[in-house]
């Protein structure tokens, strides 16, 4: 309980932190965030939106172990945690993907430009759309399980592919290659602190609310058994 | 207002924001301190 | 003679987070015969389906033992075969051209003899070149046989063995069944009280599961 | 081992032999290539459309082929009831590789068949360096076929298996639907041949990684 609330301020105090920290040309107070020409006040959308790609990743990672030990143990527990996994990692990767999406609005002037990283999130998306697609048309819950977790390592597997992939395209799809790399921002240490303290907060958060996912599902299994 | 409102764009976001934290966050306590709850009625 | 174990171990299956049956567990020996009675719904397909590696139970296991070689799960469909009604064969091929294609990809050594003698014996020979989409389901159900007595099984597993066939049918299964007591292991899964007198020990899916709770 | 080669290939066969017989897939899949490629050309008209662009077309033309036809082996498997039937004569691998291998020359044809319409009917589009699009044509061929049979074999035990195919497919081949297009890009600029390397060393990473991948897997969803 304690551990909970302690995560609840911490977070309150990344959030007043990162928006409320002034940014400055020359950092000289321990408070004072660097200025990144071209980004200003939009420079602050890292506090946020890369832990939600982080835990977007993670929560793929996860669902992927926990696919891999099902097909090994063939422990029907082992895939609600899953696809309770999957499932938020589905929600923070739409939460990633709208954040970004309107932060390029404002910062390259359209809400979709095919940069390397929109394209990875964009192929998670469509990844967890696909696991949802199948999960729901499969009858019977041991095939689905094996099903999506088969489903899962596949697409899992083809997903490095794009780290050698998208260098080699990015030139003729990606005009705003410039302003991403210019826009590099190079952090202080003040940055650097809330950036990893909210990076550690949202994975907290993020296992805080499938372990709570998961124990609501563990309960309907217990109570669909009790039924028969 | 509209002067203070827009000169203080980022604190009115940071408030917004908050909020919303804390909602979320008081949710989810909830609904962990419901779910050991109902664990235990399980239990018995 | 080699001999042939098969046995089972607190087999269960569990279909959408329901029990269909558990503790499923029989050895059985050479020239033996079993059979598995039960409700509509009570799993005896299904049984069938694990027992001949086609499904994976939820939990327990099965052992094949033939000549002191444990048999690998994978390897299951060259020592049983099974004539289910679930079991369909290809429609575009003639019932010979099915029976060849499975022992090709079977990698068998029936020759065609045997087939000739297979097709005669359950009375398709006369239709041998005729597409079996145009078969009546007696005769499929017939074509069924031969395909699973294709490759001399030492496991016979049959799923509803009187289905869809006529009184001349009938006299033949029980013939090929009194065969395969003397050759191997019957599992047999019916209701009839007929076909349950051809067999020496009995599993009662129903009892099993009252028994279970 | 030699057995199940040869179970392999008598799979490979009887799948020949049955679409022989049906012509389930190949007379629709011919008609799709004829009917999308036409659609393209109306819409060209008389613009002038970059080769590049067409590059990208073709595998367009590709990509929804192969989705509207390859699932077949399996679905009609399972719709038939027949599956069981061959998990009583068969071990999975050789299922697989069967099926495989059908997948293969059923969509290496008919690409065969799509290159040459393209090539013939879409006057923008001229490929300058051969070496490097036919090798394209080919790695494409093959990481399609591979791909798109392990997905086949998933949505036969869906319920609703035709919508399902490209939703599921889709992700699993854009990494080498984006690479196929690129060296198709490179073979119409010009490029010299030891340009494209990475491109193909791409394209058999990726086939043999999913080659792999689904043979491990291919037993469980075959036994469900």
């Amino acid at each position: 309980m304690l551990l909970k609330l302690l995560l609840g301020l911490w977070l309150t105090l990344i959030i007043i932190a990162g928006f409320s920290f002034p940014i400055t040309e020359t950092p000289t107070n321990w408070y004072d965030l660097p200025f990144v020409p071209g980004l200003e006040d939009k420079a602050r959308i890292i506090f946020f939106h890369v832990p939600m790609a982080w835990v977007t990743t993670l929560a793929f990672i996860i669902s992927l172990i926990y696919g891999i030990k099902y097909l090994a143990k063939k422990e029907i527990d082992h895939d609600l945690i899953s696809s309770s996994s999957a499932g938020l990692g589905l929600m923070f990767c739409i939460l990633a993907t709208v954040t970004g999406s309107l932060w390029a609005k404002f910062t390259w002037g359209s809400f979709w430009n095919w940069d390397p990283r929109e394209t990875s999130i964009f192929v998670l998306l469509l990844i967890y759309g696909a696991y949802f697609a199948l999960r729901s048309a499969i009858e019977g819950e041991e095939k689905k399980a094996t099903l999506s977790a088969v489903y899962a390592i596949i697409a899992g597997i083809t997903v490095p592919f794009f780290i050698f992939i998208m260098p080699r395209i990015v030139e003729g799809l990606h005009p705003n290659e410039a302003i991403v790399s210019k826009g590099k921002i190079s952090m202080n240490r003040t940055m650097l602190v809330i950036f990893l303290s909210s990076l550690s907060g949202f994975t907290a958060l993020f296992f805080w609310i499938l372990n709570l996912r998961v124990r609501t599902e563990r309960l309907e299994h217990k109570q669909s058994l009790k039924g028969d | 207002m509209y002067e203070f409102l827009s000169q203080n764009a980022l604190y009115i976001v940071l408030l917004i924001v908050l909020i919303g934290w804390v909602g979320i966050f008081s949710y989810l306590l909830r609904l962990d301190k419901k779910m050991t709850k109902l664990e235990k009625m399980f239990k018995e | 003679m080699n001999e042939i174990i098969f046995k089972t171990e607190g087999l269960a299956k569990t279909f959408n987070r329901r029990k269909i049956f558990k503790d499923i567990s029989f050895e059985l020996k050479e020239n033996s015969s079993l059979a598995i009675t039960g409700k509509n719904g009570s799993g005896k397909s299904t049984l069938l389906k694990i027992l001949s590696g086609i499904l994976s139970p939820t939990r327990g296991s099965i052992e094949m033992n033939i000549g002191g070689k444990i048999i690998r799960h994978d390897s299951y469909f060259k020592k049983l075969g099974l004539v289910s009604p679930y079991l369909q064969l290809y429609d575009e091929f003639t019932g010979q051209e099915n029976l060849e294609l499975f022992r090709d990809i079977r990698g068998i050594e029936a020759t065609d003899n045997y087939i000739e003698d297979l097709l005669k014996l359950f009375k398709l020979w006369e239709r041998r070149d005729d597409f079996v989409r145009t078969y009546s389901s007696g005769m499929k159900q017939r074509l069924k046989y031969a395909f699973a007595l294709l490759h001399n099984p030492s496991i016979l597993l049959l799923d509803e063995p009187r289905s869809n066939l006529d009184a001349e049918g009938i006299e033949t299964v029980y013939k090929i069944m009194e065969e395969q007591k003397k050759r191997g292991i019957l599992i047999v899964a019916t209701n009839d009280s007929e076909d349950i007198e051809h067999c020496e020990q009995l599993i009662d899916l129903n009892k099993q599961e009252t028994s279970g709770k | 081992m030699r057995e199940s080669l040869a179970a392999t290939l008598t799979i490979f066969k009887k799948d020949l032999r049955s679409e022989m017989r049906t012509r389930y897939a190949l007379n629709a899949l011919l008609m799709f290539v004829i009917t999308t490629l036409s659609i393209i050309l109306f819409s060209i008209g008389n613009e002038n459309v970059s080769p590049e662009l067409l590059s990208g077309v073709l595998w367009i033309i590709i990509f929804f082929s192969t989705m509207s036809g390859l699932s077949r082996t399996f679905v009609s498997e399972e719709e038939r009831g027949t599956v069981m039937t061959l998990h009583l004569i068969a071990k999975p691998l050789s299922i697989y590789f069967g099926k495989l291998l059908f997948n293969l020359l059923l969509l290496g044809g008919l690409n065969i068949f799509t290159v040459l319409l393209y090539l013939l009917f879409v006057s923008g589009f001229t490929v300058l360096n051969y070496s490097i699009f036919v090798t394209t044509i080919i790695l494409g061929t093959l990481g399609l076929a591979s791909g798109s049979t392990i997905i086949a074999a998933i949505i036969a035990k869906a319920n609703t298996k035709g919508t399902l195919y490209p939703v599921l497919s889709f992700p699993i081949l854009l990494p080498l639907l984006l690479t196929v297009i690129n060296a198709t890009k490179l073979s119409v600029s010009g490029a010299q041949f030891s340009e494209s390397f990475g491109e193909f060393q791409i394209l058999i990473s990726y086939l043999v990684v999913l080659t792999a991948i689904s043979f491990l897997l291919f037993e469980y969803i075959w036994k469900e």
